[in-house]
């Protein structure tokens, strides 16, 4: 058996096995010793070694496994990890206003404002990094209390919660108003 | 002539009668049709003898061989360009196709065990790889949600909260509360039913409007024609239902 | 990006994903054209075929996958388990060679070249991975149109449909001269 031989089976024992394979493994299936599969190693070793190979291959005690080389995790992560694009849907966008207005506050309170459960806009937008959760409230159930992080704040160019555009009665009147204006439109046709 | 079959299973007819072929050596462009036809009935006998299941589509080629040896009895047909139709051309043209997939099957068997001696490995994906986690592009997921629209859609919550608005309810169409009695419907189609000695299916839907009456309707209408109070009939399909009562005071 | 780096990308990523890659998704993966991936591809091809290497490359319709070589096998079933393979009957592979080559093809129509009922055949077909539905067929009752998929072409050795045996005329001609012979050699005896 020639060196190109010996590593070319190592070589496709390795890659099947996906494992570490123990040297004297190999020497037994190839019929040969140990100390000749070592040679077969050192070959695989400075093939891998070249710009030409993803490839690399570890020792372990007296086992020998493949790996990929490091230098090729950014690919890796771009097609094992194909990133699912975050979106901020009307229904997320719901729930982070209204964490963002009445924090602290639990799911169920989020729940009773949008009269649908809530959970699942509540964990996107805690795995999205805007929301986050704060505590427990002193109730029964102990439920957890939600509030924004500073990514939030910084999305949003708001310097703290006390920047957020203020609410209350006045704009309440407004929205009367409107509503009575687009009536009256309607009467006027 | 006797045949020493030992009871084979095969895949189906075609199967059957090319192993007969194939056994009798004949050339498949000029089967001798009823030596074909009796060994082939033969076989279907055997098979029942043996209490084999002997699938319609057995039975059906039978059919079609017996068939084909009439045809051959009679004078021959002549197709349109003049020239004699052989009665069998039908079924070696069958046959023929069924034998090119079977050998293609071996063919494609000799490729499998080919390729079953080249191995594949598992997904193997690195620990950092697996435990990276894809950072968020916040602009690009905000989108064009400002602050502004944050509070705007806050005051609309608000709002609806103040009109006490169901905000899923709300977005219903009417729905009309349906109060239909069963019990109380068949009763007056039954009673129409007595009435009327004939009359049109359609013609006693007129006074029903929802679809759950239409369809209590015309159960009431298959009970009675299962019971026998009265008869259907239908000239044209999706026609209208003409029904006779027998039971018309 | 030279040829090397590139064919070492690819290397990386089929060895880490085991399973077929797209051209495609290879070259979104490393932000290139795939006429830019196929030229990696051919690199590694070149790569394995010496006899250093227990690996190859095979190619299905558009994807790529690693796999060891055929020499390799003996060395192969003495260290690991033969991956487990559906076993085929007579019935399965006549079943399977019509979909193969009349693909997209209905149930019926598979049932009227056996000559039987093929209902079962196609079922356990599916099951196995080799076929798959395609889409329904634009006609009276809507039937389903069944055809290969990737691993048929995975487990036949064959590249894509284009690459399947032949089939036609010359077939049935040779049965013609098959069947004549056979009656010469009957009236020889």
């Amino acid at each position: 058996m020639t060196r190109e031989e010996g590593a070319s089976i190592v070589e496709a024992i390795l890659f099947t096995m996906g494992d570490s394979v123990e040297i004297s493994a190999l020497a037994k299936a190839m019929e040969t010793e140990s100390k000749e599969v070592k040679k077969y190693i050192e070959y695989l070793k400075e093939k891998y070694s070249k710009e030409d190979s993803g490839i690399g291959l570890i020792e372990l005690e007296s086992a020998v496994q493949l790996c990929t080389k490091k230098e090729m995790y950014e690919y890796l992560v771009k097609i094992a990890k194909a990133p699912k694009k975050a979106v901020l849907t009307d229904s997320l966008m719901e729930t982070l206003s209204i964490i963002a207005y009445k924090q602290p506050i639990t799911r169920l309170e989020v729940e009773k404002i949008r009269g649908v459960n809530s959970d699942h806009a509540v964990n996107r937008l805690v795995e999205f990094g805007l929301v986050q959760e704060l505590g427990r409230l002193d109730a029964p159930g102990r439920p957890l209390l939600f509030g924004t992080t500073e990514e939030f704040l910084r999305s949003f160019g708001v310097r703290s919660l006390e920047d957020l555009p203020a609410i209350g009665t006045v704009q309440v009147e407004e929205f009367k108003a409107q509503a009575e204006q687009e009536i009256n439109v309607k009467l006027d046709i | 002539m006797s045949l020493e079959i030992k009871l084979q299973v095969f895949e189906g007819p075609l199967d059957l009668l090319m192993h007969l072929i194939d056994k009798n050596q004949i050339d498949i462009y000029d089967i001798p049709i009823v030596t074909i036809t009796e060994q082939y009935m033969e076989y279907i006998n055997a098979m029942q003898k043996e209490d084999m299941e002997v699938t319609s589509e057995f039975l059906v080629m039978a059919a079609t061989l017996i068939d084909i040896k009439c045809k051959m009895l009679l004078p021959k047909e002549v197709n349109e360009d003049g020239e004699e139709e052989d009665p069998r051309a039908e079924l070696v043209e069958k046959l023929l196709e069924y034998k090119m997939y079977k050998y293609m099957a071996y063919e494609l068997k000799d490729r499998q065990m080919d390729a079953d001696m080249q191995w594949f490995r598992e997904k193997n994906i690195p620990k950092e790889v697996k435990d990276y986690e894809v950072p968020i592009d916040f602009s690009e997921m905000l989108g064009d949600a400002t602050l502004t629209k944050l509070n705007e859609i806050f005051q609309e919550l608000l709002k609806r909260q103040e009109d006490k608005v169901d905000p899923i309810r709300s977005k219903f169409g009417n729905i009309e509360k349906e109060e239909i009695d069963m019990d109380a419907k068949t009763l007056y189609i039954k009673a129409y039913i007595r009435e009327h000695s004939k009359f049109s299916f359609r013609q006693l839907l007129e006074k029903q409007h929802s679809k759950t009456e239409i369809i209590v309707t015309f159960l009431v209408i298959l009970e009675e024609m299962k019971l026998g109070d009265i008869e259907i009939e239908q000239e044209t399909t999706f026609g209208d239902i003409i029904i006779t009562s027998r039971k018309a005071s």
